[in-house]
């Protein structure tokens, strides 16, 4: 069951990030983002990562596209006309590029050869929950949380900066 | 629970955040410019030096933090740095008018940054580490607003990071999938010993690797190097390629120090290098634009730094972490004399610079001692870092990149050359005499007197490292 | 186990590749640009969340966590830059953005 | 005696180098006694040498040049050969030293001209007592660079100049052959010692007969260059550009006699191969002859006495080549005498004449200048050989040894030198006859007008006169010393084979009569009232015919050098230098460079400015390493 | 003797003095005075340190009567390792001379940026010095490149003409041979440290190494080629004649009396000693190189019209005679050729400045400019004359010594080779010849102002000529002094 609905999600998920990519239209290129993000979501979901999952929602999907579309807003980018498409000679070594990228990755991740025992006593495999994340967060990844929130924080000053008007 | 060894440990992190905090908020209630700058000089100094002291142990579980000899080494080595390129940006930014209290927190960020990436002894620490300190260079690239090319060369930065740590992020992930943890010496083990050679990490390998070629500004992800160098702040040039690069070369002697030998990474590290001792060399041949020349040199001198990398079995990661040292040196005299340059109305162009040895003595005398570090002519610290990355290279049996090095090397000569000729052998439009702070003088001289110090003098900074590194 | 790991790479490596298909198609949008690079973390996310599911350990997610965090302030600020030069180019079109070149 | 070597070679070269350093501070007068006295001193100590002499002495002055096996001291030798040269330089040279006096009396350049004098003495001296080869060397060297000094002294003039750069750069490549053969002779036997090298000889281990004649005949090409020996000689007719007591002391005392007696020195090494012994007999035989056929016809005063320099050198190695060192060093030394003797009193007629030099532009000077005259003509009656002066005893032997060799192949030399013999009389009449005989209206004084009957002619110094005096005794009554000197230099004789006295008066007799023919043919031609006399005047205006041209011109050996040598040197030397130095070296270098500049310009365009390229390359690096990686899986 | 660190000294000395002459920088004529009285005070104990010859301090190799070793990098295998023996005590007493003679040459002449002019020419003295006296190859190498930056300036600052693309391309090419060097040094002390276990840069330590045949083929290689540049011989010899052209005097002096030297020094300190097979398979290669230096520089020297070149290509067919000496490396050929190197430093120093002062009277190089100088100037032309003949190898005169030696030591061993030289004695006397003749004799072609020497003029050539005598008539002492090093080198008996 669980195993169906991850495929159907995965699928969808790769239709929806390909519509998005290919769309001109930058508002439907990013609805079609936040569908993909959506399922994504439940994906993370499947796999024991509550959490990564609201928060792929909440802040992805919700608040970045957000800040996208505003963007794409203020800046009037809003007319499928004006957006070019882009042409096939440009594709073409994109396609090519990625595509060389995909086989080589999928070469190199597919065979998986031996699988290595995991370090320390807890061989046990269960499933992982809030509080496993909680705890390894904030016990063992705090000067990351303190990382994290001063980039935030420079985010903000950075932005402010930018944002400010030139003197005259 | 967080134990007093333990913050002691992180302290230096602690003074660089909240000093970045208190000069946020000095600049928030309105006072005077260099307020902010004092505060910032100091909380990096006094950073630096804590990172000095002997701590009470080697390593903060909790925190995820060492204290090695090499992460305080280069903890201290980077507040130094920091606090340098704060009092050279005092002048020139005054010159420029870049005001606010932005440009010295984000400096300090940056530094906080670095620190954390040396201390990390865990993959997120490091890759949170690498995306600040980069994360600061966007806005410090940027900072200058008054040049339209300024923001131009912060996008152009954040889109090639946001690219490389997209790809670094991918590579990290792969490995950790590998081994189930983000340890680095377990990652090291699992993934690079001989014995092992698992196409997930080497998938995972590729993607880190490329990502640390952004960083390190290697060909061929080296194309932003130019762009900021050329628009960005001199001081700022400085701490990017005396900060940033060093940390990245610090990155990855962190991460190869757990294996003997680098198995599979070899040839594409070996490309790495070879490519950028290349490109950078010869692209620096004609360039007219002196910051976009040195731009080239330092793609050119990072691929004599991933050389030391490929050369790990003869002691390459000692070189590879003394030539970072070096390396930052020589860019913090050449930066911040092109600073002084500019601040006295140097224009960007090659031509601009002519007679000016002989009217701005000082500026001129540590770039022209920085150039020919940078070429690598004793007595030097560049000469001598050179002279280990080659000896490693040969112990290893690199011959072929050591001789391919040493031959871009030779042609490099040329461009450092032309700068140098430029500034004594050619005469100048205007006589004009320099007007330069006395701060500016004293780190110029301070800085030419460590390139020449530890051009001379190495030993002890070599024995540490060979210490550290063993 | 729902999936095998190597289904859950294959799947991330599809996003992946998608993204950078993203990136390198739309050179002309940069908010485009920006949306591949999303695609491309959102793939490495899965990668970390795949990880801590097959060997039990939270790590994993806490990475994929910080990941979003780090994302959100590059693109604030990615954006704000952007929206910066409109102002002075009134264009997204990044390769406009050619003052700084070799000569 | 070891002071008194020390002095006779000391003395010159300190009144030199005095005469350098403070001349230009000293009165005039001050410099010429210094440069005539040390001359004189040295001439005083050359006979108390001769004095002391019992027997070679071999003195050793001190260290020099010694590296490991390599040594030659400061050493002199004196043995009968050298001790009668250096009685003769120093006298000859004293005596032309005197006469400078006279002769400079009106040139500024005094002080250079007295030290260069001096210098050239010096190393002459030198050159004579050495006892090693490498001091030889130095001597040799030594005047080959006066000679160029003195030859160029009158600088101004470019061709001056030439003339003397033309000297010292063809005496040089004779040079090379004598420096080639000392450190080939250091690599056979080991030492720079002459007289161990001649101990040595051929007999020492690992030396071939034909090492022996690879050296001799280097040795020769020493000599052919020194003393002007076919085919090094064109630069003797050009030295006459310099004064003439420079002249004088080239072609008497110093300089060309070097060659000849650097054979003679080294003649107990190199006379046991017949090949080198031909070699230099054939050399002399025809040289001497080429000499006089050049005289011949040659119209300027000195070059003619150049000519019979050549000539009379030519003799002395044909005596050389006949293994008698004997007769060489008597012919030496006579023309020594006759030939300072000619030069002196050609420099006196030139000087009077306002430095005309054109024998058919003289003429009726034995009025003018009677103490002119007759020294000259016994010079000429000597050079010509006419019994019994002492040319005719010298030149005698020289021929006699020759025909006492035997053989087709000395035979042919004899027959070839005594029609030289002819030759040589035939020219020395001529010049006499036309610088003394009276003179004929030509054409040239006709264009003068009512001057004078013939061209003016000042006083000279009486000093000039004077010096003409005891040569001219010497030259006519020389040949007694003959005897003498066969006696004294027995000991150097090699193989000259012994000719019954009966032969020897036939020989005489041929001479004689062959001395006696040249004279009526040249009182035929040139003679005072014949009439061969006025055509041959006249007809130096003209253009000579073909003949004449040849031989006026040295056989055209100036302009065969010239087109063989020296015309390709200096034109691959441009060649060289722009075409191939800047052209290929230089420009190659730059070249590289500038395709490097030019790979760089191109590389720097990656950096176009677009960020999809940034993008791009950075994403195409991705691919390679992640592509690479998984080749290497697979 | 011993307990002074005299080496070090003599190291240090001008570069303490170029240090306080920074600080002397506003006062021209204090500066100029202080550095003419640091090069004399360097040059008495440069001579002083002869009176130490014959002894053997501990831990020396054999042949160094002066000695001295301090720790430095040790980790590396590095240290301050500094020896003087017969050789190196001749160059380094020609070291200090010429560098008094470059001052007084630039007494007057240079009128900008004086100061700044002495303390290169202290930096350079220093920094060759150190080059001869150096016995660690890590030493050595820190020498060896450092002498180019102050030379890189002396040309560029103070020349004239095309003096950039000069000093760049002095630089450029001097460099690429020895970065290749510093890679072959590396080679060596990674193979020697594989053998023996020990690490080390010092000459003593490195001397028995036992090569691969190919490698230490490479490893010579790349010695020779750096030596082979800095020498330099044909055919890479082309950054010399645009160096010597657009250098300042006091720069050409130093460049073919000094830094010439120094390639010569290195092929017998190092080249040969450290690689005998190699050395040896490798010297037909350096024969023929000198040899066709001789003779073709020699040759092109007669076509120029400058006076400057022609000297430039006269020095580079000199030191092709010291390469043949070398590489006949036989005791007499070695000793002419380091001998040569001294004589060759006072000739071409002497030439060069010669054509400094002419060129300061007259202001310009042409050859075809003058004419006649003889009667003008002539004690100017006399020591013209003297020194165009030193150069041409008269004997008496200095050249010939070394010259002479040289030949008749590899007569020993490469008879063609040798003979070919002697012609290239013929070209040098052609060349000269010309020079002298146009420039001395013939008629004065141009009107030039022209004054006849002055003091100082007079005494730099007047101790140059002296230096010329003396080597020329009695080099005994100086011979005697390279007997030792030169039989322990060449393996003869000492």
């Amino acid at each position: 069951m669980e195993q169906t609905l991850f495929y159907i999600l995965a699928i969808v998920t790769v239709i929806a990030t390909i519509l998005a990519i290919t769309e001109k239209h930058p508002v439907h290129a990013i609805i079609y983002l936040v569908t993909s993000f959506f399922a994504l979501a439940v994906v993370f979901y499947l796999l024991a990562a509550p959490l990564i999952a609201v928060f792929e929602v909440i802040i992805y999907a919700g608040a970045v596209m957000v800040l996208f579309m505003f963007v794409i807003m203020m800046l009037d980018q809003g007319n499928p006309e004006e957006a070019r498409c882009p042409l096939l000679v440009h594709c073409l070594p994109a396609l090519v590029l990625a595509g060389i990228i995909l086989a080589a990755l999928l070469l190199l991740l597919s065979g998986r050869s031996t699988p290595v025992a995991p370090i320390g006593g807890g061989s046990e495999k269960r499933l992982l929950d809030v509080a496993d994340f909680a705890i390894t967060l904030f016990k063992k990844y705090g000067v990351a949380i303190e990382i994290i929130s001063m980039q935030l924080l420079f985010a903000i000053v950075g932005v402010l900066y930018l944002g400010r008007r030139r003197k005259p | 629970m967080m134990s007093m060894a333990d913050i002691q440990i992180a302290l230096p992190l602690l003074i660089l955040a909240i000093g970045a905090l208190i000069t946020l908020i000095c600049g928030a209630i309105g006072r005077k410019q260099t307020t902010g700058y004092l505060i910032a000089v100091i909380a990096a100094v006094g950073a630096g030096l804590w990172s000095m002291q002997t701590p009470p142990a080697l390593l903060a579980p909790g925190l995820g933090l060492s204290a090695s000899g090499l992460t305080r080494l280069f903890s201290a080595y980077f507040c130094f740095m920091a606090a340098a390129v704060l009092l050279f940006s005092h002048s020139y930014n005054r010159y420029r008018d870049i005001a606010g209290e932005e440009y010295p927190a984000t400096i300090l960020f940056a530094t906080f940054g670095m620190v954390a990436l040396a201390s990390a002894t865990n993959l997120l620490l490091l890759f949170l580490g690498l995306e600040a300190m980069t994360f600061g260079f966007y806005i410090l690239a940027a900072i200058d607003r008054e040049q339209d090319v300024s923001s131009e060369a912060g996008l152009k930065y954040l889109l090639m990071g946001a690219l490389s740590a997209a790809f670094l992020a991918f590579g990290i992930g792969l490995l950790y999938c590998v081994r189930g943890s983000l340890g680095i010496s377990e990652i090291m083990q699992t993934t690079l010993a001989a014995t092992v050679r698992d196409p997930i990490a080497l998938a995972g390998w590729g993607c880190l690797l490329i990502g640390m070629a952004f960083k390190l500004s290697l060909v061929p992800a080296h194309l932003w190097t130019p762009d900021v160098y050329e628009a960005a702040p001199p001081p700022v040039v400085a701490f990017l390629s005396g900060g940033s690069k060093a940390a990245a070369v610090l990155l990855m002697v962190v991460l190869l120090v757990h294996v003997a030998e680098l198995g599979t990474l070899r040839v594409p590290l070996f490309g790495l290098a070879l490519l950028s001792m290349l490109v950078g060399n010869m692209a620096a041949l004609r360039q007219n634009r002196v910051r976009r020349m040195l731009a080239y040199s330092s793609i050119a001198q990072m691929g004599y730094g991933v050389v030391a990398l490929v050369s790990i079995q003869g002691h390459g990661l000692q070189a590879a972490a003394f030539y970072a040292i070096g390396y930052g040196i020589m860019s913090l005299a050449a930066f911040g004399a092109i600073g002084v340059l500019e601040a006295n109305g140097c224009g960007a162009e090659l031509d601009d610079y002519r007679g000016r040895g002989f009217t701005q003595p000082v500026a001129s005398g540590a770039l022209a001692i920085s150039l020919f570090a940078l070429a690598g002519i004793p007595p030097t610290v560049g000469f001598t870092g050179k002279f280990l990355i080659f000896a490693a290279a040969i112990r290893t049996g690199e011959n072929a990149l050591a001789i391919l090095g040493i031959l871009t090397a030779a042609v490099s000569i040329y461009y450092y050359l032309r700068l140098v000729a430029a500034l004594y052998l050619q005469r100048g439009a205007a006589e004009q005499t320099e007007s330069i702070s006395i701060n500016d003088t004293v780190l110029l001289a301070l800085s030419c007197v460590l390139i020449i110090l530890l051009g001379i003098f190495p030993a002890q900074l070599l024995d540490f490292l060979k210490i550290q590194l063993l | 186990m729902i999936v095998p790991l190597s289904h859950l790479l294959v799947f991330a490596s599809v996003l992946f590749a998608l993204g950078v298909i993203c990136v390198l198609i739309w050179r002309t949008n940069v908010i485009m640009v920006l949306i591949g690079i999303e695609i491309m973390l959102n793939a490495a996310m899965l990668v970390f969340v795949a990880g801590s599911y097959q060997w039990g350990r939270a790590d994993g997610q806490v990475f994929a966590l910080m990941i979003i965090a780090m994302t959100s302030a590059e693109v604030s600020l990615a954006l704000a830059m952007v929206v910066y030069l409109h102002r002075r180019k009134n264009t997204v079109n990044v390769d406009e953005f050619r003052q700084l070149r070799d000569r | 005696m070891k002071t008194a070597l020390a002095l006779i070679i000391l003395l010159p070269l300190v009144g030199g180098i005095g005469n350098i350093l403070l001349g230009r501070l000293l009165p005039r007068r001050v410099v010429e006694v210094t440069a005539c006295s040390v001359i004189w001193l040295s001439f005083i100590a050359s006979l108390f040498a001769a004095g002391n002499y019992n027997g070679p002495a071999v003195v050793e002055m001190g260290p020099w040049l010694s590296s490991f096996t390599f040594s030659a001291p400061i050493s002199l030798s004196l043995d009968s050969l050298s001790l009668s040269l250096i009685l003769m330089i120093t006298f000859v040279c004293g005596l032309i030293h005197l006469y400078s006096i006279g002769y400079m009396a009106g040139d500024p350049g005094y002080v250079r001209f007295f030290a260069l004098l001096n210098l050239f003495t010096g190393a002459m001296l030198l050159l004579v007592l050495a006892e090693n080869m490498l001091l030889l060397y130095l001597g040799w060297e030594g005047v080959g660079f006066c000679s160029y000094a003195l030859i160029g002294f009158w600088y101004k003039e470019a061709e001056n100049a030439t003339a003397g750069r033309k000297a010292f750069i063809v005496t040089r490549i004779g040079d090379i052959g004598l420096a080639i053969a000392v450190v080939w002779m250091f690599k056979l036997f080991h030492t720079f010692s002459i007289t161990q090298l001649n101990q040595l000889g051929p007999s020492h281990p690992g030396v071939s007969m034909g090492l022996i004649t690879a050296l001799g005949l280097l040795l020769l090409l020493g000599a052919m260059g020194k003393s002007a020996q076919a085919p090094l000689m064109v630069w003797l007719p050009d030295a006459m550009a310099g004064p003439t007591p420079v002249s004088a002391q080239i072609h008497a005392a110093t300089m060309v006699t070097a060659g000849v007696y650097l054979l003679m020195r080294m003649f107990p090494l190199i006379g046991g191969s017949t090949v080198v012994v031909a070699a230099i007999a054939v050399t002399g035989t025809f040289t001497a002859f080429y000499g006089a056929t050049c005289a011949l016809a040659e119209r300027d005063l000195k070059r003619i006495l150049a000519y019979s320099t050549i000539s009379q050198i030519g003799y002395m190695m044909l005596a050389v080549g006949c293994g008698a060192v004997t007769a060489a060093t008597f012919h030496l030394i006579i023309h020594a005498f006759f030939k300072a003797l000619l030069f002196l009193s050609a420099g006196c007629v030139i000087n009077a004449l306002h430095h005309e030099q054109d024998i058919f532009r003289m003429g009726g000077l034995y009025r003018k200048l009677p103490w002119v005259f007759w020294p000259f003509l016994a010079g000429s009656l000597c050079l010509a050989g006419v019994p019994p002066t002492g040319g005719f005893f010298s030149k005698e032997s020289i021929l006699t040894a020759a025909w006492g060799k035997g053989g087709m192949f000395y035979g042919g030399l004899y027959l070839v030198g005594t029609f030289t013999v002819l030759l040589t009389v035939i020219y020395t009449l001529r010049m006499v006859f036309l610088v003394f005989g009276d003179r004929v209206p030509t054409l040239a004084s006709r264009l003068e007008g009512a001057k004078a009957s013939g061209p003016s002619v000042h006083a000279l110094p009486r000093i000039m006169e004077i010096i003409l005096i005891p040569l001219a005794l010497l030259a006519l009554v020389g040949g007694a010393a003959g005897g003498l000197l066969e006696y004294f230099l027995a000991s150097l004789n090699g193989s000259a084979g012994h000719v019954r006295l009966a032969t020897e008066e036939t020989l005489k007799g041929v001479a004689s009569l062959v001395v006696l023919a040249g004279m009526v043919i040249a009182w035929l031609y040139y003679g005072y009232g014949s009439q061969h006399r006025e055509v041959r005047i006249a007809g130096a205006e003209h253009p000579p015919t073909r003949l004449v041209a040849f031989l006026q011109a040295g056989w055209y050996f100036d302009r065969l050098y010239d087109w063989l040598f020296i015309r390709p040197f200096t034109w691959l030397a441009t060649i060289l230098w722009q075409r191939v130095d800047e052209g290929v070296i230089d420009d190659s270098l730059d070249w590289t460079a500038v395709q490097f500049g030019r790979t760089g310009q191109f590389l720097g365009r990656w950096g176009s400015g677009r960020i999809s390229v940034y993008m791009l390359s950075l994403v195409a690096g991705a691919t390679l390493m992640i592509g690479w990686f998984a080749w290497e899986v697979l | 003797m011993t307990s002074l660190p005299v080496l070090s000294l003599l190291i240090v000395l001008p570069l303490a003095g170029a240090l306080a002459l920074i600080a002397l920088r506003k006062q021209e004529n204090v500066a100029k005075y202080l550095a003419v009285g640091i090069a004399v005070v360097e040059l008495f104990i440069a001579c002083w340190t002869w009176s130490a010859a014959g002894q053997q301090p501990p831990g020396a190799l054999p042949g160094f009567f002066l000695f001295e070793d301090f720790s430095w990098i040790d980790s590396l295998g590095i240290r301050f390792t500094l020896g003087m023996d017969g050789i190196s005590l001749l160059l380094v007493i020609m070291t200090a001379l010429l560098t008094i003679i470059a001052m007084l040459v630039s007494w007057r002449t240079i009128r900008q940026r004086t100061v700044l002019h002495y303390i290169l020419l202290l930096v350079m003295e220093s920094s060759i010095i150190g080059v001869f006296l150096a016995l660690d190859l890590f030493l050595f190498y820190l020498f060896w490149e450092v002498m180019l930056i102050p030379m890189f300036f002396l040309i560029g600052i103070y020349g004239h003409g095309r003096n950039i693309y000069s000093a760049i391309k002095f630089f450029v090419v001097t460099l690429v041979g020895s970065l290749l060097m510093l890679l072959a040094i590396i080679g060596l002390y990674v193979i020697h440290g594989r053998q023996s276990g020990l690490y080390t840069f010092g000459l003593s330590g490195l001397l028995g190494t036992s090569l691969d045949p190919l490698v230490g083929l490479w490893l010579y290689g790349a010695f020779l080629l750096s030596f082979a540049i800095k020498f330099p011989l044909v055919p890479l010899h082309t950054w010399l004649p645009d160096a010597h052209t657009d250098a300042s005097t006091a720069g050409s002096i130093d460049l073919a009396g000094l830094l010439l030297k120094t390639g010569a020094y290195g092929l017998i300190r190092f080249g040969y000693p450290l690689f005998p097979e190699a050395a040896r398979t490798l010297t037909p290669l350096l024969t023929i190189m000198a040899v066709a230096g001789i003779l073709y520089s020699s040759w092109i020297a007669f076509a120029q019209k400058d006076m400057k070149r022609l000297v430039a290509y006269s020095s580079i067919g000199h030191m092709g005679f010291i390469a043949l000496g070398i590489a006949a490396w036989t005791p007499v050929a070695l000793s002419g050729s380091v001998l040569q190197m001294v004589s060759h430093g006072v000739t071409t120093s002497a030439l060069f400045a010669l054509v400094g002062m002419l060129a300061s009277r007259a202001n310009t190089r042409e050859i075809s400019a003058y004419g006649g100088l003889w009667g003008k100037v002539p004690i100017l032309a006399c020591f013209f004359m003297l020194f165009a003949m030193a150069s041409a190898g008269l004997p008496g005169l200095n050249n010939f010594v070394g010259e002479f030696l040289i030949l008749t030591g590899s007569y020993q061993v490469a008879q063609s080779a040798t003979i070919l030289a002697f012609l290239g004695l013929i070209l040098s006397l052609v060349y000269t010849v010309r020079l002298v003749q146009e420039v001395l004799f013939q008629k004065e072609r141009q009107p030039l102002p022209m004054l006849d020497v002055t003091g100082r003029e007079a005494l730099i050539l007047a101790v140059l000529a002296i230096g010329v005598f003396y080597i020329g008539l009695h080099p005994g002492p100086l011979l005697d002094v390279l007997h030792l090093p030169v039989a322990l080198l060449t393996g003869g008996t000492p």
